[in-house]
């Protein structure tokens, strides 16, 4: 009869170590906001919360893959955490629709929430009419970066098209640097594929491909284009690039030693902590296009239905927290995100963050970033047609394109 | 048929002395056995001849050529192990046959030989098996046979009827005397059973904490030991042994009694000192307690043996072993005198421990 | 009655985890379970996606090198380390230490030691040799194997004790039986001495064939399954597709294959077991 | 009795050959020790070092300041205070999950090995199934049977997850190392009158240091190196060491500092490197004791 009492020995511990002291509204934030930028824009929220008397349990993991992986667990295992940092992908929509995620309808009517948001930025908040998740802020996939340095050096101006990024990055590379630092993950490959698709196709565009996949945009002639593009991009990459992260590809141009990347606005987080200055020592763009679009990527804390008060009190709390102003504009200049409230101040962010901040209000011109349109596992397919049509030259625009339709039509 | 000629080895390991001049010729086609206790030096002298072991000193000549320097398998010489050492995942064919096919023996002479060799020791429905499926005794026939197509004139055994039970032992002792009448090749043979060395040996090397105490024919071990180890270690039930003193005229002193030693071939007339009186079982006679020249013993019990029986006595504070007829075991009384043979006994000297 | 419940906590969680994963698999969960019967959809799904059959393909190939090249590294510095070498217990430890570390730590350190500009590609080149070219970690024809040098270092230590061990119990008569015939010895060792020592090299091969199945720290941390997919595996394939590509059913899908496929490669191993011991 | 060393001269006689055989073990070293010494010595390089590039350049102005760093400021969430924390939870975890998934494997190994159960050869093929299937494929409903014992997220949860995760392996190598054990040892005990517990526990435990060994140290590094299972089962009071060194390491969108990289990856190993040097001669000792005979 051991094991009887080795089990209950067990659950005693089990039950001891669980027992935290009961405290008036607790959050436990599952997160992922691991670096030191990150850290900074996270103990924000902390602050502010506990300002208000919160007590925060901190969860943190390295990655998101990781985070997803230890919410889910325990939403299952009947320890949800107080708010998941997440993204609005299709793990977001799947939670809700199965009842999991508390809805903050009521916050947002009595806070004017809807008002001071983006209409994309809200509707990717809501499912089936619910408000389930709060923006932390909004980051988006295409932009462009450069050495201003470099590009003085060589006299050359800030691109406007594709042609004269590539002029500028033939002349960087005859110089002897990098032309475009790219990094070998896959998920940095296809980011430049998507922004190659949006900036070619337009917003309207995008929205038919990637998110309605209807079949006539798959006949485009966008497509074969920017494909080559991509191709294009690929031919500069240098030998350390593949497998290289995209914080080590960004560190080539904060140090001079390439020229350009396709990079999202985190990128920017990097340039400043290497204490460089927008337009000063570095410059942005986004993908060059006629009608510039914007692939927003929100940061977003989701918050799981919890049944103890204090939790429930808790959640409120850290809603106020992350929904408050001040909070957004800080969060937005220490991590390189837009404030995803569009009544913030914006006066105190560098140039970048004010285009971001621009193009986030231009209507019309923000688009869901294909991470959170298309289902994961769409995503995740594309991204391995794009690793692969990177790596293996032999392999024909004509045959990506064709796998690209065949993945986008599949579900 | 070879000669083997050991020449002054001495081997030591760590400190410890293994092998100390050992000298021993042996003559083509003898069977020599190797007796001694575990820990003698008898294997450690064995893989020495075979190579298998380096010596610090001395020479082992084969026909008259020093092979000291040799690889083991240039010696010309076969060696049967004690654990039969056949090679696990091959059949017992290949056992036989791959030494020679690393040689590079012609297929035919091995097909030849093999099936010699099975022939020879009945071995022919066992060919296709692995080692895993023989049983002890097959295993160690394999392990002969394997020795034997090597067709070496001179062959080693290490302890190779030590694995086997009683019954098997003494069929396969027989087989092996058998096959050296046939073979007439020269075979060294390590046991540390004396059965096994009277039995089969053409001579008897008694080996003691690394020397070579007595190079002799079995009988002469038996009647005529050359050291008290050997007296002590050969013969079953043990040589009496009785220390005393010879007064150089004639007589030995035990205690308060004397036996006369006249009839004694002393190697050294006269001979005088402390010395110890071996005699065997079979040399003592039971006489009526008084008799002349007789010692007063106690018998303390008999053990029948089927053909004849032993009688054991306190005398002269030991306990002395006597053979007997059945009859006479069975009516002995308790108080007797024993009488020695002294023409058969051996004298050792108690410093020496040497036959005197 | 203890041995009862240790078989059963594994019972339940071993085969109640792959009951329940084998009926998800037959579902078309996402993110969180849904039990709704879809048939072998999955299954389907899976074997006609690329980068699961590229998966499958990379594990047969890391596999069999890795297997392969270990059991052959160990054994060399099992036999070498068996000549009475002096240090021996030093040459030990040294080819040990790699088993303490983490897999995750491996990879990283391997893809340091590998990568083409920084690493040792860049020291040779840095010493005069312009033209070295060593850039396997990033050519998609050629990162499986890096994986394999990365996975050997980590696993020869191990094989090369347990071989070492069964050397050392190898019969001492066996090895004078060898001297005797004037066996070579690379002979002795590839006829006699290891074909001797089946059971033991079977149970290293088990070994391996359980970090192939379950490899994933290591490409984790050393390519990323890149470039491009030349270097994904199949656990790698069911975890992502559980968590980051938010497919539970197909992971599920995945899952069971490996197990399947695991338990084929594994029948020969059994069989001899069964008929070993009974 | 010398012990005759096989084959000695036969191959390495020649004096050549037997320098090949150092060159040859001279250069494996150098293969086992390179990414030790090239993690050791860029932890010790300040970042304008690593800056430059060259991974197998000595450092210049050595520092131990990526050590301090990843010891005890490093980011790992909202707090930044290195791997430090997990230290203790590490330890807390580790020591009785090895405890107790390698006794308990003794006594499935061994109850498999002596014990003539009908299917003992059906039911240690079941267990062995268990070697094949990848933990993270089973995270799912190991979650719901442990929060079915409400064991959750708790510290009793996590060592029962390690057990349950190491008792195919320990089963195994147990098992292996009993069947070559002389059944007479226990059915001696037996006729003593000696249960089975008690015949484990008196006769067969003490046989076994040196396979005990073996496996606990195997189960240490495996238990120590662990990551994802103490993420999701250990609750947040208990989180590893690993789980800090992963949040270091891996950070998605932050700069990287490779030397705190390295030096926190070192520290977080030093542990186990201690374990293997220290029992480096009873691990080599039990293995050859038969725990892998097959």
């Amino acid at each position: 009869m051991k094991f009887r009492h080795l089990l209950s020995t067990m659950t005693i511990l089990g039950t001891f170590a669980a027992s935290s002291p009961a405290l008036a509204q607790t959050v436990d934030v599952q997160h992922y906001w691991t670096s030191s930028s990150e850290s900074k824009a996270m103990n924000t929220i902390a602050d502010s919360f506990k300002q208000r008397g919160g007590k925060w349990i901190d969860s943190p993991s390295a990655d998101f893959d990781a985070a997803l992986a230890a919410a889910t667990s325990r939403i299952a295992g009947g320890q949800p955490p107080s708010a998941i940092l997440m993204t609005p992908s299709s793990a977001l929509r799947d939670l809700a629709s199965s009842g999991q995620l508390r809805d903050f309808d009521d916050l947002a009517a009595k806070g004017g929430w809807q008002k001071v948001m983006a209409p994309i930025v809200w509707d990717k908040l809501n499912v089936d009419g619910h408000l389930v998740a709060l923006p932390v802020g909004v980051h988006a996939q295409n932009w462009v970066w450069y050495s201003k340095p470099v590009l003085e050096k060589l006299k050359i101006s800030e691109p406007k098209t594709f042609d004269e990024l590539f002029a500028a990055a033939d002349k960087i590379k005859a110089s002897g640097g990098i032309g475009i630092a790219t990094g070998g993950e896959p998920w940095q490959q296809v980011g430049i594929l998507y922004s190659a698709f949006l900036a070619l196709g337009g917003p309207e565009y995008w929205n038919e491909l990637i998110v309605k996949r209807s079949p006539e945009a798959l006949k485009s002639p966008v497509l074969t284009q920017a494909f080559d593009i991509f191709r294009k991009v690929s031919t500069y990459a240098d030998p350390a690039s593949p497998g290289r992260s995209w914080n080590d590809t960004t560190n080539l141009v904060v140090t001079d030693k390439a020229g350009f990347q396709f990079m999202g606005d985190w990128a920017r987080g990097e340039f400043l902590a290497a204490g460089k200055v927008a337009g000063k020592d570095f410059g942005c763009l986004l993908t060059p296009a006629e009608k510039p679009g914007y692939a927003i990527l929100i940061d977003v804390f989701a918050f799981p239905v919890n049944t103890d008060d204090d939790r429930i009190k808790g959640q409120t709390l850290l809603a106020d927290s992350i929904m408050e102003p001040a909070v957004q504009e800080k969060i937005a200049e220490v991590k390189g995100s837009v404030p995803s409230r569009t009544d913030v101040d914006t006066s105190k962010l560098d140039t970048c963050a004010q285009i971001g901040s621009k193009t986030l209000a231009t209507p019309g011109a923000a688009v869901q970033a294909a991470y959170d349109a298309l289902a994961g596992d769409l995503n995740g397919q594309v991204t391995d047609l794009a690793g692969q049509f990177w790596t293996d030259k032999s392999m024909t625009t004509q045959a990506a394109v064709e796998s690209f339709s065949n993945i986008l039509q599949s579900e | 048929m070879s000669s083997v000629s050991i020449r002054k080895i001495r081997k030591s390991f760590a400190g410890l002395i293994v092998l100390d001049s050992v000298d021993m010729e042996i003559a083509p086609g003898e069977f020599i056995v190797i007796l001694g206790p575990s820990g003698c030096g008898k294997s450690t002298l064995l893989n020495v001849i075979a190579g298998l072991d380096d010596c610090d000193s001395g020479q082992i000549v084969i026909d008259a050529v020093d092979v000291s320097g040799l690889e083991p398998s240039q010696r010309g010489l076969a060696m049967v192990f004690q654990s039969y050492a056949l090679f696990p995942a091959m059949t017992v064919r290949r056992n036989l046959s791959f030494g020679m096919e690393v040689a590079g023996t012609p297929k035919a002479t091995i097909v030849q030989k093999v099936d010699w060799v099975a022939k020879l020791l009945q071995i022919e429905v066992l060919l296709d098996r692995k080692p895993s499926q023989l049983s002890g005794g097959q295993r160690q026939r394999v392990a002969i046979g394997r020795a034997l197509v090597r067709s070496s004139s001179i062959c080693l055994f290490d302890e190779p009827l030590s694995n086997l039970d009683a019954k098997l032992r003494a069929e396969t002792r027989v087989e092996l005397k058998q096959l050296h009448e046939t073979l007439k090749s020269t075979m060294i043979y390590v046991t540390h059973d004396q059965i096994e060395a009277m039995t089969m040996a053409d001579r008897v090397a008694v080996m003691h904490k690394g020397r070579v105490e007595q190079f002799a024919p079995p009988q002469s071990i038996y009647e005529k030991p050359a050291s008290l180890f050997v007296a002590g270690f050969v013969g079953s039930p043990a040589m009496n042994l009785l220390e005393g003193s010879l007064d150089g005229a004639g007589r030995f002193l035990v205690g308060q009694r004397s036996v006369s030693s006249s009839t004694y071939p002393f190697e050294e007339p006269s001979t005088a000192g402390e010395a110890v009186l071996g005699i065997r079982c079979e040399d003592i006679d039971v006489v009526e307690p008084g008799s002349p020249d007789s010692i007063p013993a106690k018998l303390a019990f008999t053990e029948l043996l089927g053909a004849d029986a032993l009688g054991w006595f306190d005398c002269l504070g030991k306990r002395m072993s006597v053979r007997l007829g059945v009859d006479a075991a069975r009516s002995m009384r308790k108080e007797v005198g024993l009488r020695f043979d002294i023409a058969k006994a051996s004298f050792f000297s108690a410093s020496t421990e040497r036959r005197l | 009655m203890t041995v009862v419940f240790f078989f059963g906590i594994v019972a339940v969680f071993f085969y109640g985890s792959i009951l329940w994963t084998g009926y998800m698999s037959l579902t078309r969960s996402t993110l969180m379970p849904n039990y709704n019967f879809v048939g072998f959809d999955q299954y389907i799904k899976l074997f006609t996606n690329h980068r699961w059959l590229v998966s499958c393909l990379n594990m047969v190939i890391f596999g069999v090198l890795y297997i392969v090249g270990t059991l052959a590294f160990g054994t060399l510095l099992a036999v070498f380390a068996d000549r009475r070498i002096r240090a021996e217990s030093l040459f030990r430890t040294i080819f040990l230490y790699p088993l303490a570390v983490s897999l995750i730590v491996t990879g990283l350190s391997w893809r340091w030691v590998l990568d083409p500009v920084n690493g040792l590609q860049g020291l040779v080149r840095g010493m005069g040799w312009e033209n070295f070219t060593f850039d396997w970690l990033t050519d998609p024809n050629r990162a499986i194997y890096t994986l394999v040098i990365a996975g050997i270092w980590h696993s020869a230590g191990l094989i090369m004790v347990i071989i070492l061990a069964g050397l050392r119990g190898v019969d001492e008569d066996l090895w004078k039986a060898i001297r005797m015939e004037g066996i070579p010895l690379w002979r002795a060792y590839l006829q006699v001495i290891f074909p001797g020592m089946r059971p033991v090299v079977a149970s290293c091969v088990v070994l391996l064939m359980s970090d192939v199945i379950r490899g994933y720290d290591l490409v984790i941390a050393m390519t990323k399954g890149g470039p491009g997919i030349a270097t994904e595996m199949p656990a790698k394939f069911a975890v992502d597709y559980y968590f980051a590509r938010v497919n539970l059913g197909l992971a599920s899908a995945a899952s069971i294959a490996m197990l399947v496929l695991s338990l084929l490669l594994l029948a020969p191993y059994f069989y001899s077991e069964f008929r070993r011991r009974t | 009795m010398t012990q005759s060393l096989p084959g000695e001269r036969s191959v390495f006689g020649p004096r050549a050959a037997r320098l090949g055989l150092y060159a040859f073990l001279f250069a494996s070293a150098a293969f086992f020790l390179l990414p030790l010494l090239l993690v050791i010595s860029n932890s010790l390089k300040p970042m304008e070092e690593i800056r430059q590039g060259n991974l197998l350049a000595l450092p210049v102005k050595p520092t131990f300041d990526a050590w301090l760093t990843a010891w005890k400021s490093a980011c790992t969430g909202l707090e930044c205070g290195g791997v430090r924390p997990g230290l203790w939870n590490s330890i807390k975890i580790t020591v009785p999950a090895v405890v107790i998934s390698t006794l308990a494997g003794a006594l499935n190994g061994y109850a498999l090995a002596q014990w003539k159960w009908r299917h003992a050869n059906l039911i240690m093929l079941l267990v062995m199934v268990g070697l094949f299937i990848p933990y993270q494929a089973m995270l799912y409903p190991t979650v719901k049977i442990l929060s079915s014992l409400s064991l959750f997220r708790t510290y009793g949860g996590i060592i029962l997850v390690h057990v349950v995760y190491g008792l195919p392996y320990t089963t195994l190598l147990f098992r292996n190392f009993y069947v070559g054990v002389p059944e007479e040892i226990s059915r001696a005990a037996r006729m003593e009158g000696a249960s089975f517990l008690r015949t484990f526990r008196s006769v067969i435990l003490p046989l076994s240091t040196n396979i005990l060994v073996v496996v606990a140290i195997l189960q240490f590094t495996g238990i120590w190196n662990d990551y994802l299972l103490g993420l999701i089962f250990a609750g947040n009071d208990n989180l590893p060491m690993t789980v800090q060194l992963t949040n270091i390491v891996n950070n998605a969108r932050g700069s990287a500092s490779p030397n705190v990289n390295m030096a926190a990856a070192v520290i977080t190993a030093i542990p186990t490197l201690i374990v293997y040097f220290l029992s480096g001669r009873y691990f080599v000792r039990g293995i050859a004791a038969g725990a892998v005979k097959g």
